[in-house]
């Protein structure tokens, strides 16, 4: 398959989005189903642009997070759907979210920094839980005596609040003091 | 035990997207203070009072309760409506968090601090002793409201759900096999023909006469003859090496039950026969 | 939510068939989602019979299995999205190779034989992988004790290496010193 229609290529596209089991990036949808098509990357980002606005009056949308694209329920029809599990979505207790919070704001953090903005200790526990959940990682250590892990949040992160960036995280200039808003700027051009 | 998130503006829970406690809630505002008129269960004070983060939290929530500012944060009511709440927890026999009596402390200090008179050399430059803990209620508030917002942003399991759709049957993965060179493989045949030779030089008589070779050898001198004398099979040229090989052949040979030994009565000559039933 | 609009019913079951683990059946969406939905059988039907026409053409399909209804790929696009799970199988060991080599440059060759020049044994694996990468077959039985089987390499191996045959393989005499070279005839006329 040398040369592919569009209508083929949006079908093809629309159909890995889907079946893939996580969100699907441009460059991974190059490096798998389109291997050898050589669709360009202008043609892809029209191609998922237009299936955006198909899906845009649908049950379901797609959305762009940060490790790519999938398609997702619109929330405001989330009280009927989670009657499809028996189970509720898991709550987080305010140490638990803002512990994360602060992780997401200022990252990289250190417990030791955490419990200071927080004036109580951060259990062990917290941090277990997020890690297991993969949404937060150590990114290093701080060069304090101890050496403490420095803590950073993860695509995983964003992918589960639907952001595609941590600059969508609400009222971001509030949070960061100018050196860690050097650090953040840093840490997006790598990604 | 996961208490509600307070709104933005540090009271605590109302509405959030977390469930209230029922019977803590009165207007929105949580009743801490055992108001005359209504009797409420101790148990529920203790979640009220459990609810709070820290220091800083309950701090927060005084602050705003009596309509403060906190950037002028008057010490001395806020102490002692912290205390209060303080004793409460303690006579509650509330796990109290060593955080709480810090803050006490933290909060004895700068009342006394306030209450000294500033002598007349003191340093004009000196800070207000406010300024830390006021700094610190600010983070917090900041911290407390991203994880409100933080809670109400919607998340995959309870306000979104990822779509998925099944693979046709016809879809299977594809495992990418190796590839390899003509000159890979050139290159193969080159070395293990070198390392055959390297292997010959060294043990040139065990490979010339070598076991297989002669189990061959063996199978094909006795091919079609009914019995052939052991002793026909071994040449003295070939000396005690090749008597060896060839001793360890018929041993194989039996083993795989290629051949029979036979011998007529003890001290007879053994004649070596083939088993001709396993050919072919 | 006491009536529900065709436009909302359609979202709702088209969302709730893509976020569920497994087919969903009529029976099943009425007592999940559309609980007290109050939402006939006929209508539903009919939301169902709609949106499988509104997928005809899309690269996934609404289709009826014995559990119920359920999204799948057009099946169609299975090359290209197999390729979602592609794997690249290890690098082929150096036994691997020398066997091919072998094969490929004294064929027909018993496995008996190449163990005996590579001094070692071959194991029944890399002759499977080989056979399963249809580079080489069994192309008789050796008239010998055992009567082992004589591989040698197929058309599937030319092609592979772009060789007309087997003549273009890469001229070992360059390769060999002398003494090697003889070994190699005394070794040829054993055959």
């Amino acid at each position: 398959m040398a040369k592919i229609s569009d209508a083929q290529l949006k079908q093809l596209v629309e159909a890995a989005i889907f079946v893939a089991e996580g969100p699907l990036s441009e460059e991974k949808l190059q490096e798998t189903v389109l291997l050898d098509l050589g669709v360009s990357g202008k043609r892809l980002s029209a191609i998922l642009k237009e299936l955006e606005l198909d899906y845009r009056a649908r049950g379901i949308q797609l959305v762009k997070v940060a490790s790519g694209y999938r398609f997702q329920s619109m929330d405001s029809l989330a009280p009927w759907l989670s009657k499809l599990w028996q189970e509720q979505a898991p709550r987080y207790s305010r140490a638990m979210l803002e512990t994360l919070a602060l992780i997401a704001y200022r990252q990289p953090i250190t417990r030791g920094e955490i419990e200071d903005v927080r004036g109580v200790s951060v259990s062990s526990h917290i941090i277990k839980t997020l890690s297991e959940r993969g949404w937060i990682k150590t990114v290093g250590h701080k060069e304090v005596p101890g050496r403490p892990a420095l803590y950073a949040t993860t695509k995983a992160f964003l992918d589960y609040f639907s952001l595609s960036s941590l600059e969508e995280l609400p009222d971001m200039q509030e949070f960061i003091a100018p050196e860690q808003d050097k650090l953040l700027q840093q840490d997006n051009e790598l990604h | 035990m996961c208490p509600p998130l307070s709104d933005a503006h540090g009271l605590p829970p109302s509405s959030g997207v977390q469930q209230p406690l029922p019977l803590a809630f009165v207007h929105g505002e949580a009743l801490i203070e055992k108001p005359e008129d209504l009797y409420i269960p101790p148990d529920a004070l203790e979640v009220i009072l459990e609810s709070f983060e820290g220091p800083l939290d309950l701090l927060l929530y005084l602050i705003r309760k009596q309509k403060f500012d906190i950037l002028t944060l008057p010490v001395l009511q806020i102490t002692r409506q912290y205390m209060e709440y303080v004793e409460l927890m303690l006579e509650l026999k509330l796990e109290l968090a060593a955080e709480y009596l810090l803050m006490a402390a933290i909060l004895a200090e700068i009342k006394s601090r306030l209450l000294l008179p500033k002598r007349p050399d003191a340093d004009q430059d000196e800070e207000d002793p406010r300024a830390e803990l006021i700094r610190r209620l600010q983070e917090y508030e900041l911290i407390k409201k991203a994880a409100g917002e933080m809670d109400a942003l919607p998340r995959l399991e309870r306000d979104l759900f990822a779509a998925s759709a099944q693979t046709s049957d016809s879809v299977a993965p594809i495992r990418i096999l190796p590839t390899v060179t003509l000159h890979e493989l050139a290159l193969s045949f080159q070395d293990v023909l070198k390392r055959a030779a390297a292997f010959e030089h060294h043990h040139i008589k065990k490979e010339a006469l070598s076991t297989r070779e002669r189990m061959s050898r063996i199978l094909d001198v006795i091919r079609g003859r009914e019995f052939v004398p052991f002793a026909q099979l071994f040449s003295v040229e070939e000396g005690r090496a090749g008597v060896v090989v060839t001793f360890l052949a018929v041993l194989e040979l039996v083993k795989e039950s290629l051949i029979d030994l036979v011998q007529a009565e003890p001290y007879a000559d053994i004649h070596v026969k083939a088993k001709l039933a396993e050919r072919d």
